[in-house]
C-alpha cells in the first residue's frame, strides 16, 4: 500500500519536475488530437448531412388543370399515408402563380386570364434513405392514381448521390487514419522523449534493486495523467473549433455541426490508450 | 554467502576480470587493491550482477549467475549495498530522497523510512544537508550519501568502490571503522580501494587484482 | 573556418545523435504546421471563391411583351457597352419556355397558343466587385433605356454578401491566428526541450572556455535544420492534404483548391523564424 | 598571476570560502589540503570566475572580478586548465573527443587539433583507450582523461581538484611529476589533495583551508 502510494506520488512528482517536457507532451497530444477530433466531428456531421441529402430530394407530382386545390389535397393525404412516404406539401396553383412571379418577374394574371399553372405537390420518402431500385414502385402506384398527370422525380441524381457517398466515405476514412497515424508516432515519441530524459533515474532505480514493473508503474501513471490532460484539452480545443466552424457556417448555411459526446468518449480513450502504450513500449526500450 | 567459479568477464579486448576463483564468507571484510584499470570495479559488478560472467559462474546469497532472471537481479540487489566509485545519485533529488530510495523499493512504510533514513544521515553526520541537491555538496560529502544509501537497508553485503577517494585521512578513517562495524553485525564486507596505506596496518583478507588477474594476497 | 566548419559538425552531429527528439521535433512541426498549411490554403482559395461569388449575381432586365429577340439583342449589345459591365446573356421567349417547362412540368404551348412569357436577359457586373452604392447608377441607366420594362437585382442580398465576407475573414484570421499561437508554443517547447536534453554539453562547453555564440551556433544551425525539414514535411502533407480534399471536392462541386507557393513558400519562412527563435530563446535561457 | 583581496563566496546557510587575501605568481606550485567540505573545490571555482566573490574580489591573468563579462570569463578559461573532481566528461563523446573540446572552442585547426590530441594521450598512456566512451573506462582512467583535457590547451594555470583521488599510489605519483613538469615550464599549478602523504614531502607551497578560512601551512 505504501509502496503504491509512493508510485503515484513518484509518477505524479516526476511529471511536475519536468514541467517543460511534460507541458509540451500535454501540448502536442491536445492539439494534434483535437484535429482528429475535430476530423471525427465533421466526418459524423456530414455523414448526417449526407444521409439527409440522400432523402432530400422530392419526387413531384403533378395534377391534371381541372383538379382543384381540395380535390389535391385529398389525392396527397392518400400517397402521404403509402408506404415509405414521409411527407408531402401542396403546391396550389396560387402558389404556383407566386413562383412563375418569382422566376420570370411577371405577374401571371396581367399575361392572361385564367391561371394555366397546375396544382402539384412534393413527396419526399422515408428517412433512412431507400435505394433507387426501392423507389420505382413507389413512383408507379402514385403514376397510377387518378387525377395524377405526371411524376417526375431525379432517378439519375439518386444513384449519383448513393456513388458519391460511398467515395465519400472512403475518403474520410483514408483522411482520418492517416491523422490517427501520424498522431500515434507523435505520441508515442514525446512519451519516449519524456522518459529518454530520465535513463538516469531507471539506470539508478535498478541498481537500488527496483524490479521492472516499480520501474514502469510510475511512466505509466504518468502516461496516464498525460494523456488525460491531451485528451481533455483536444476536447476543449475540439469544442472550440466546432464552435467556431458553427458562427462560421452560420454565415452561408442554418446546417449546424452538432456536438457529440461519443466522439469525445472515444477520443480520449483513444489517446489514454496511446500514451499508456507509448509509456509501455518506451519503458521497455530502456530496460533492457 | 559469494563464490566465483573460473569467472570471466571481459570487454572487448580489453581486460575486465578473468578466470577469478575465490569465495567470500558472512562478515568477512575483503579489501580489493591493484592498479588503474585492473579489473576492480568490474569485480564488484559482478557481484552485483550488472556484468554476467561470459565464462564460469558466480553465486551470491543464494542465487547464481548461471542461471539468474531479471526479476531476480531486482532481489539480490535490495540484498547488496553499493558505493558507487561515480558515486550515481539522482541529481534532482535531495540527499534525504536519494538515501531513501532503496527503502521505498523495498515498499517500506513511510514512518519506517523516514526513523531509518535519519538514523543514517545522523550517524554519518549529513542531517544538516539533509535537504540539499547533491550539486550542493562537496565531492566528499556525496561519497558519504552513497555509502549512507549503501547501508541504509541493512545489507547482507556491502561492496564498496573506492569509497574514500573523495576523503580526507580523517573522514576516510572514519567510514573504515563503520564499514568494520557493520562486518562485526555479520555483513560481509568488499571494499576497492588505492588507498594502500589506509587499509595496510589492518587486519583485512587483501585481494589483489593486476590486469584482471585475482590473487589473494598478503597485503 | 575550422571553427566555422566545426560549428556547422556539431549541429548535424547532435541532431545525429538525438535521432529521436530530432525526428519527434521533426514530425511535430510538420505536422501541426501541415494543418496551418492547409488553413491557409483553404483560405486563400476561399477567398477567391468569395470574391467570385460576390461578382456572380446577375441583374435580371425584362423587356416589353412586344419586343422581338433581335431586338433584345440590341439593346443587351447596348447594355453591354457600358461602363462595369462584364457580360450579358440573353433568354429568347422560346427559353423562358424552356424554364417554364423545367419548374411546373407542363409545356406553355399546350396551355395557351401564345407564349406570353417576356425576353430577358442577364447582365453581370465587373470582376472586380462593385459596392451596392456603385450599382445604382448601372440600374438606373438600364431602366431608362427603351423597351425595357424592369430591371430586378438582388440589392439585399448584395449588402448582405458584402457583410458576410467581412465577417469570414475575421473568423479565419482568428483560427488562423489560434492554430499559429498553438504552433508556436508546440514548436519553442519542441526545441527546448532538445536542448534542455543536452545541458551537460552546454555546461561543459562553458567550463572549457567557450563563448555564448560557439555554444549558440549549432544549436542554432540544429534549429534551422530541423526547421527546413519541418517544413518541407509540412509542404509535403499539405499538399496530400490539398489534393485529397480535391479527390473529395470533386464528387460535389467542379471547384478545386488551387496549390499556391506562395503559401508554402511563407510557410516554410515561418517555420525557420519560429524554430530559430525558440533556438536562441532556449539557449539563452540555459545559459545563464 | 592569481590575487585573491578578502574575497568573501559563502552558500545559504554553509561556508563556502571567507575572507581569503593570497596571491599566486607564475610558475608557483600550490597545494590545497583541508577536511572534506572546508571549501577547496569553491575555491578553486572561484579560480575560474564560476563562483564570483560575494565580497572582496578576486584578480585572475589580468580579469578582475568586479568588472568581469560574460565573454571575458570565456577568455579566461582558455588560459586555466581544469581537472573537476567530477571529471565533467561528456557521456556520448570519445575520449578523443573530450580532450579535443578545448582545442575546438579556440578554434584551432583540424590537423593542429589531432597532432595535439594524439601527443597528450600518448603522455597519458591513454592512446588505446582514445575511442572509447567515458562509461567504458575505468575511474582512474577517466580522471586522467580529465586531466588531458585541462592540459592540452597549454595554459597558464592548471587547477586539479582531487586529480589523484581514484588513482593507486604509483599513477598518483606519475601524475604529480608531469603536474611538476608543466610548473616547470612555467605554468602555476593549484591542486586540492586529501592524499597529504603523497605530496607531504614535496617543495610545494602548502594552504590549509578549513571551514572557509584559508591560511599557508608548512605542510
Ligand atoms: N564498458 C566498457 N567497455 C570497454 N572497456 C571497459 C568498459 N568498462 C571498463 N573497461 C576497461 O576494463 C578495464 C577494467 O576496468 P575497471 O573499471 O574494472 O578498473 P578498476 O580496477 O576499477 O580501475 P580504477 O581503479 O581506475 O577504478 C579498464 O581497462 C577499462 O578501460
Ligand atoms: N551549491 C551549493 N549550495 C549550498 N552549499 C554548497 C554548495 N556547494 C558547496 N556547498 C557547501 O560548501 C561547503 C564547501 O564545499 P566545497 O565543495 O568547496 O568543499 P571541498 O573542500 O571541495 O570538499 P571535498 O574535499 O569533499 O571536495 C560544503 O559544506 C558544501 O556542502
Ligand atoms: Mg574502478
Ligand atoms: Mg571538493
Amino acid at each position: 500500500m505504501d509502496k503504491f502510494i509512493y508510485l503515484l506520488m513518484e509518477g505524479y512528482r516526476s511529471l511536475w519536475r519536468a514541467k517543460l517536457s511534460t507541458f509540451s507532451s500535454i501540448a502536442t497530444i491536445g492539439v494534434t488530437l483535437s484535429f482528429v477530433g475535430f476530423g471525427a466531428m465533421a466526418t459524423s456531421n456530414l455523414a448526417r448531412l449526407a444521409n439527409e441529402s440522400r432523402t432530400d430530394y422530392a419526387i413531384e407530382v403533378f395534377f391534371t388543370q381541372l383538379t382543384t386545390d381540395s380535390e389535391a389535397q385529398e389525392i396527397m393525404n392518400e400517397i402521404k399515408s403509402m408506404d415509405r412516404v414521409r411527407e408531402g406539401v401542396l403546391i396550389t396553383k396560387q402558389e404556383a402563380a407566386e413562383i412563375f412571379q418569382k422566376e420570370f418577374g411577371e405577374n401571371i394574371y396581367d399575361l392572361l386570364d385564367d391561371n394555366p399553372l397546375p396544382t402539384s405537390c412534393k413527396i419526399k420518402l422515408e428517412e433512412s434513405g431507400l435505394e433507387p431500385a426501392e423507389i420505382e414502385p413507389v413512383v408507379k402506384a402514385i403514376e397510377a392514381m387518378d387525377k395524377v398527370e405526371k411524376v417526375s422525380y431525379p432517378a439519375k441524381a439518386i444513384t449519383l448521390i448513393e456513388s458519391y457517398f460511398q467515395g465519400m466515405l472512403s475518403v474520410v476514412a483514408l483522411i482520418s487514419m492517416a491523422i490517427l497515424m501520424g498522431t500515434t508516432v507523435l505520441v508515442s515519441n514525446t512519451i519516449r522523449l519524456t522518459i529518454f530524459s530520465r535513463k538516469d533515474l531507471i539506470r539508478i532505480l535498478k541498481l537500488v534493486g527496483a524490479t521492472d514493473r516499480f520501474v514502469k508503474i510510475p511512466f505509466i501513471v504518468e502516461g496516464i495523467i498525460v494523456g488525460i490532460a491531451g485528451g481533455v484539452l483536444s476536447s476543449l480545443l475540439t469544442y472550440l473549433f466546432i464552435r467556431t466552424a458553427n458562427s462560421f457556417l452560420m454565415l452561408f448555411t442554418p446546417y449546424q455541426l452538432i456536438w457529440d459526446w461519443r466522439v469525445i468518449i472515444l477520443l480520449i480513450l483513444v489517446v489514454a490508450l496511446f500514451s499508456i502504450l507509448g509509456s509501455r513500449k518506451a519503458v521497455k526500450k530502456l530496460l533492457t | 554467502m559469494i563464490r566465483f567459479s573460473n569467472a570471466t568477464f571481459s570487454f572487448k579486448g580489453s581486460a575486465g576480470v578473468s578466470d577469478a576463483t575465490f569465495s567470500v564468507d558472512e562478515g568477512e571484510f575483503i579489501c580489493i587493491i591493484g592498479p588503474t584499470g585492473a579489473g576492480k570495479t568490474t569485480l564488484l559488478r559482478m557481484i552485483y550482477m550488472d556484468a554476467i560472467p561470459q565464462e564460469g559462474s558466480v553465486e551470491v546469497a543464494g542465487f547464481s549467475s548461471d542461471k539468474i532472471r531479471s526479476k531476480q537481479i531486482a532481489l539480490l540487489r535490495r540484498k547488496v549495498g553499493m558505493v558507487f566509485q561515480d558515486f550515481e545519485l539522482l541529481d534532482d533529488r535531495s540527499v534525504f530522497e536519494n538515501v531513501a530510495l532503496p527503502l521505498h523499493v523495498i515498499g517500506m512504510s513511510r514512518e519506517d523510512v523516514h526513523s531509518k533514513v535519519d538514523g543514517v544521515l545522523d550517524k554519518l553526520g549529513l542531517t544538516e544537508k539533509s535537504h540539499n541537491l547533491p550539486h550542493q555538496l562537496s565531492g566528499g560529502e556525496q561519497q558519504i550519501v552513497s555509502l549512507a544509501r549503501a547501508i541504509v537497508k541493512d545489507p547482507v553485503v556491502v561492496l564498496a568502490d573506492e569509497p574514500t577517494g573523495n576523503l580526507d585521512p580523517a573522514a576516510s578513517f572514519k567510514i573504515l571503522k563503520l564499514l568494520e562495524a557493520i562486518q562485526e553485525s555479520g555483513t560481509a564486507v568488499l571494499m576497492a580501494t588505492h588507498n594502500y596505506n589506509l587499509v595496510k596496518d589492518r587486519n583485512y583478507r587483501f585481494f589483489e587484482i593486476i590486469k584482471g588477474q585475482v590473487r589473494a594476497s598478503s597485503g
